[in-house]
């Protein structure tokens, strides 16, 4: 299958089909609620779209900036619900049905083929101006063209995609109701490896160094959870560094209780977390929160050779067992 | 009294001058991230990429960590300790005039009845030396509340970006007293302040955003029970922190206490509205729903706030705009409130 | 105790009610040698064990975990120490990549006749651990609560 | 503009840091049911002990250091000066840690914070006290006060109500009121026991069985929030007018002083504007945030 090119125009088409399956399928009363994406209010961003209104759905949007996991929101809503999904935001669909947090059939996935995300972040870095200076960002297939002060800048799409991206293993949805368009392909090997580089140098450190690293990164946490709210993997309804009884972690901004937060969190959400990229993407202090991420969905692929949200059917990880399970660390 | 001014390349001196007899505070990003920390020498690089910080300088005055006192346990009670001591003389460099109305926000309610020691014992000891904008961001929204981004309204020492230096206008005591110490100033021409006028034009101009924040109390009060409209505006949200913590002007407090091997301490800390447990008591919880919440933060800064203290507590500086995770946008939502009229014809 | 200049780690053992924890009662009363260094903390099962106490008792400045179960096939609610196992698996590995070396934190299936087992385990995890050294993991040095970031 | 003036607050409270709790040792426990203590305590400093004053309303917050701190009404009366007094209901991890600690223990003390009932207003009046629960507790100070000044004030009824017998608080004070022929007495349980000869039912419907006349009367209601909801309108149906309603919000609250965010309703800070409120004042949106 080839890779789709020329998204632009990709896109235009997927749009006027979302806008119309969506409006329709609020108008035949199929589902009571759309999530999806509407144009932000900044340059280059998207912001989710939760509506039931069917005028509403003209205002959909498909792009290459849409970055948000929806199924974060699908926990919260009521009744039957449309949802538009990127192949990862399908993963954490298909995890949160694993876990019985939601029904298949009360969800309608309108899935979209996607061949990666834009990193603004990363934009910003190779053209050295702040996102809102750049006047024009545009994907043409594997190139991305940047404008800045008129000058036309063009760089492989790689460079500037999302981390989590060019580790894609699933960039087209498998499980849908609608499919906006035709299957992408994933990204290559080459790139797979580079989504892996931060973590790479992480472990040559010695692991003094390593726990220092992180000691150092999370003096800077200000607890505001964001990492843990866009998580759909967090589903909790009260979260562990909210419980009074013992308290576990305090609530306040100190390395010590930030780091063991983050810590237990990747553990909890071991074998539901699907590397989305959320958690980083939303950390206000630009803590490398998916290199704890990253790592752990890693070391539970290897160990298990289990990947989260790839099968609806299948238990979830924690909850299953095999009797040949590893157990040489065991006396 | 004329103003003065220094050249860009001499800040790094000032700086270093300062720092001999201040605690002194600068934009820096060594961490990846824009924030204030504690000068080091060296060149003042913050020049060329500084617009503003992610963690406002709100956090120099009130930490989103503090221990408030510490106390030891023995055998027939406690013994409290002092609160930690300030410095006594420090000084940030740079703050933005929208970030400096923020702080003069905040000290209405710090100073209000009973008075808050440690937030105003650094604003006592502390001199804020502004920068005026040259390159708002696309969120900003300051003239909008009646800020200009080259305002000197809230700070002690004023500079303007005229190319390459800076005019330099002392406007308290305290920034007079810093004038007065160097000899990296010279009087500025008038060619000079033309300059700066230019400047300040230029910036108030690039300043887009806009968003009827007078008109906002009466509708936001007329609309306080529409819940459709704030279920509707709050549903994307996803509770987090991070608008709050990160606004210059919310103060909210959490008090935490913690007690090791009969030593302790009693800690603040930044607290939020968006979170569900703050309002939370044994039974009931008044702000359990989401648009709830929300409508608290709105209300708060726009209509509460006012009713308290006569003025709005936002400046527009757009940072719950720019780090929101999912794009919720304030002045979307204050553009979007229904007109009074609209609400009066529905009920 | 003996060697009184030597370093006693201090450790906290999981133990399940049903097996490890008889165990360790067992090695007692059968007068068992093994070092002082370890407070226990029975659960129901193996699997009980959240990765929150793992990290609370690091934490709380304990040099090593131990998390102990039933053998394989032998939980007493047929298959707790099997998620167990799995969890540890996890847990174990994580905390090698965080920087804590992963000798902290063991599991061991101990029954309720193995006193003697019991032991042995709690005597060669002191002893790896006493060549860890204390866990410092948590502790600051300047004793720096996070509260110096303002003037 | 400053909103709240704290000139004539007493000068302990007002020198040095407002957050500092103040010392104080428990002198005695009053077990009132399952899960409700009456704290006696006093303060250590003899100095504070001397300069110390408080009004009926106000409220303190009380330390357990290491646990945290929490806001409780002061329960005692301030005609009656020679200890301080909170009934503290178990609900949570600070009110387990002061459950647990004995006669001999040491608390820390913040306060007096808040306004207070406004005596000037209620001289001369008929005063209906109408309490639910632990809710009677910042009544009492007020009723106290008032039976020991007795001769400024009209007639008082009172309608006390709990859940079930084992769950009416302050029984030693009930019994006294009710031996006080000054006083109309009514306590009522929603479920009563074998042993319960009293009346049953909600406060808010023995309320209009009480029948209290409007005329130069003042009602003052504590109680958890859906009693209060309820009380209000019957209050209504009675003739009391929103002026004639007074009441004591609680809410989660930190700081105590107006800065900590957390127990305001629209523009009015519970603990700076409050706890006392009429109904008037907060009618509006007792509805929607409370």
């Amino acid at each position: 299958m080839a890779p789709t090119d020329c998204l632009p125009m990709k896109n235009g088409i997927m749009e006027q089909r979302l806008r119309r399956e969506a409006k329709a399928l609020l108008e035949q009363g199929k589902v009571s609620c759309v999530i999806g994406f509407e144009a932000g209010s900044l340059k280059f961003t998207t912001t989710p779209l939760i509506t039931g209104d069917k005028d509403d759905t003209q205002r959909l949007v498909i792009s290459p900036f849409m970055a948000n996991n929806l199924s974060v929101f699908l926990t919260g809503v009521k009744g039957r619900v449309a949802i538009v999904a990127k192949g990862c935001d399908s993963r954490s669909i298909v995890s949160l049905i694993q876990d019985n947090k939601v029904v298949r059939e009360d969800v309608v996935i309108i899935g979209v083929p996607c061949s990666g995300v834009i990193d603004l972040t990363k934009v910003e870095g190779l053209v050295g101006k702040d996102r809102d200076e750049i006047a024009d960002i545009t994907r043409d297939g594997d190139k991305v063209l940047i404008t800045v002060n008129g000058d036309k800048r063009e760089c492989p799409v790689q460079e500037v995609l999302f981390d989590n991206c060019l580790a894609c293993e699933m960039p087209t949805p498998q499980e849908y109701d609608i499919l906006l368009g035709e299957p992408t392909a994933a990204a290559g090997d080459k790139e797979k490896a580079k989504s892996r580089e931060k973590i790479n140098s992480l472990e040559t450190m010695k692991p003094d160094e390593r726990w220092a690293f992180w000691r150092n990164e999370f003096s800077r946490c200000i607890r505001c959870y964001a990492c843990r709210n866009v998580c759909p993997a967090c589903f909790c309804e009260r979260c562990f560094v909210e419980e009074t009884e013992p308290p576990w972690v305090l609530p306040i901004p100190r390395w010590q209780d930030s780091l063991m937060f983050q810590v237990v969190r990747n553990l909890h959400v071991a074998g539901r977390c699907t590397d989305c990229g959320e958690c980083e993407r939303a950390c206000p202090v630009g803590i490398p929160l998916r290199s704890l991420a990253r790592e752990m969905y890693d070391i539970v692929g290897e160990l298990f050779s289990y990947r989260a949200g790839m099968d609806k059917e299948a238990p979830p990880l924690l909850a299953c067992y095999e009797p040949t399970d590893v157990e040489d660390f065991i006396r | 009294m004329t103003a003065k001014k220094i050249a860009r390349r001499d800040i790094a001196d000032l700086l270093n001058e300062w720092s001999r007899e201040f605690g002194v505070f600068v934009p820096s990003r060594d961490e990846g991230v824009a924030k204030w920390a504690r000068w080091g020498g060296g060149d003042a690089g913050f020049l060329e990429w500084y617009r503003n910080t992610v963690v406002p300088p709100k956090a120099l005055f009130f930490p989103p960590l503090e221990e408030m006192f510490s106390f030891q346990k023995d055998g027939d009670g406690y013994h409290v300790g002092q609160p930690p001591p300030t410095e006594d003389r420090w000084l940030v460099f740079g703050i933005r005039p929208c970030d400096a109305r923020a702080l003069a926000v905040l000290a209405l309610t710090f100073k209000d009845g009973y008075q808050d020691p440690y937030y105003l014992a650094r604003r006592k000891n502390g001199v804020l030396v502004g920068l005026g904008c040259t390159r708002p961001y696309e969120s900003c929204f300051c003239t909008s509340l009646g800020i200009s981004p080259t305002d000197a309204a809230n700070v002690d020492l004023m500079l303007t970006d005229i190319g390459d230096d800076f005019l330099v206008e002392a406007v308290t005591d305290k920034g007079k007293e810093l004038l007065s110490k160097t000899s990296l100033v010279q009087a500025a021409t008038g060619a000079d302040e033309a300059r700066a006028e230019e400047a300040r034009d230029a910036a108030g101009a690039r300043v887009t955003r806009k968003v009827d924040s007078q008109g906002a109390h009466e509708k936001l009060r007329a609309g306080f029970e529409d819940k459709d409209f704030w279920e509707r505006v709050s549903a994307k949200c996803i509770s987090c922190g991070i608008c709050t913590f990160l606004c210059p002007t919310c103060y909210c407090f959490d008090i935490s206490d913690e007690l090791v091997k009969k030593q302790g301490a009693r800690f603040r800390s930044w607290d939020s509205c968006a979170f569900p447990l703050y309002t939370k008591m044994p039974v009931e919880n008044p702000r359990r729903e989401k648009w709830r919440r929300l409508r608290q933060k709105v209300c708060h800064k726009y209509e509460f706030y006012p009713d308290s203290f006569d003025v709005i507590a936002c400046t527009g500086c757009g940072r719950c705009i720019r780090l929101c995770p999912v794009n919720w946008d304030i002045t979307r939502v204050l553009s979007s409130l229904p007109a009074q009229e609209q609400l009066r014809l529905e009920r | 105790m003996g060697q009184d200049s030597e370093w006693q780690p201090r450790l906290l053992g999981f133990l399940c009610r049903w097996c490890s924890y008889a165990g360790a009662d067992l090695a007692g009363t059968s007068r068992k040698k093994y070092p002082a260094s370890i407070r226990v903390i029975r659960v129901p099962c193996s699997g009980r064990v959240d990765p929150l106490f793992i990290l609370k008792a690091l934490r709380l400045g304990f040099d090593g975990v131990l998390v102990s179960g039933c053998h394989p096939g032998d939980c007493h609610y047929q298959t707790g120490n099997y998620f167990t196992r799995r969890r540890m698996a996890i847990i174990k590995r994580f905390l090698e990549y965080m920087g804590i070396d992963p000798g902290r934190l063991q599991a061991s299936w101990v029954s309720a006749s193995e006193g003697g087992k019991f032991a042995e385990v709690v005597t060669e995890m002191t002893q790896e651990i006493r060549e860890l050294g204390p866990n410092r993991l948590f502790t600051d040095e300047e004793r720096d609560n996070g509260t110096k970031t303002a003037p | 503009m400053a909103l709240s003036d704290i000139s004539h607050r007493p000068k302990f409270l007002k020198e040095g840091n407002v957050y500092l709790p103040h010392p104080a040792v428990i002198e005695k426990i009053v077990s009132e049911t399952i899960d409700t203590k009456t704290f006696h305590f006093n303060f250590k400093d003899e100095k504070l002990r001397e300069e110390f004053t408080f009004q009926s309303g106000q409220f303190c917050l009380l330390s357990v250091l290491g646990i945290g701190e929490a806001t409780f009404c002061i329960s005692s009366s301030p005609t009656r000066r020679d200890h301080l007094e909170c009934s503290i209901k178990e609900v949570g991890r600070l009110t387990r840690a002061l459950h647990r600690l004995g006669v001999g223990a040491e608390i820390g003390f913040r306060g007096p914070y808040g306004n207070s009932f406004p005596l000037d207003f209620l001289k001369g009046k008929n005063l209906v006290f109408v309490g639910g629960g632990i809710g009677l507790a910042p009544l009492r100070s007020l009723i106290w006060n008032v039976i020991d000044n007795r001769q400024e004030y009209g007639r008082i009824d009172i309608i006390y109500g709990a859940r079930t017998p084992a769950d009416l608080c302050f029984t030693y004070d009930l019994e006294a009121w009710q031996q006080d022929k000054t006083v109309n007495m009514v306590t009522t349980v929603d479920r009563g026991d074998e042993a319960w000869k009293g009346r049953v039912g909600l406060v808010p419907v023995v309320l209009e069985e009480v029948v209290p006349s409007p005329d130069n009367s003042v009602a003052i209601v504590c109680g958890p929030p859906i009693m209060i909801r309820f009380t209000f309108p019957a209050l209504e149906k009675l003739g009391f007018s929103p002026e004639q309603m007074l009441t004591t919000l609680e809410k989660r609250m930190k700081c105590g002083i107006g800065k900590c965010g957390r127990c305001n309703i629209g523009n009015i800070y519970v603990c700076r504007d409050g706890p006392v409120f009429s109904y008037a004042e907060i009618s509006s949106f007792i509805s929607s945030e409370y």
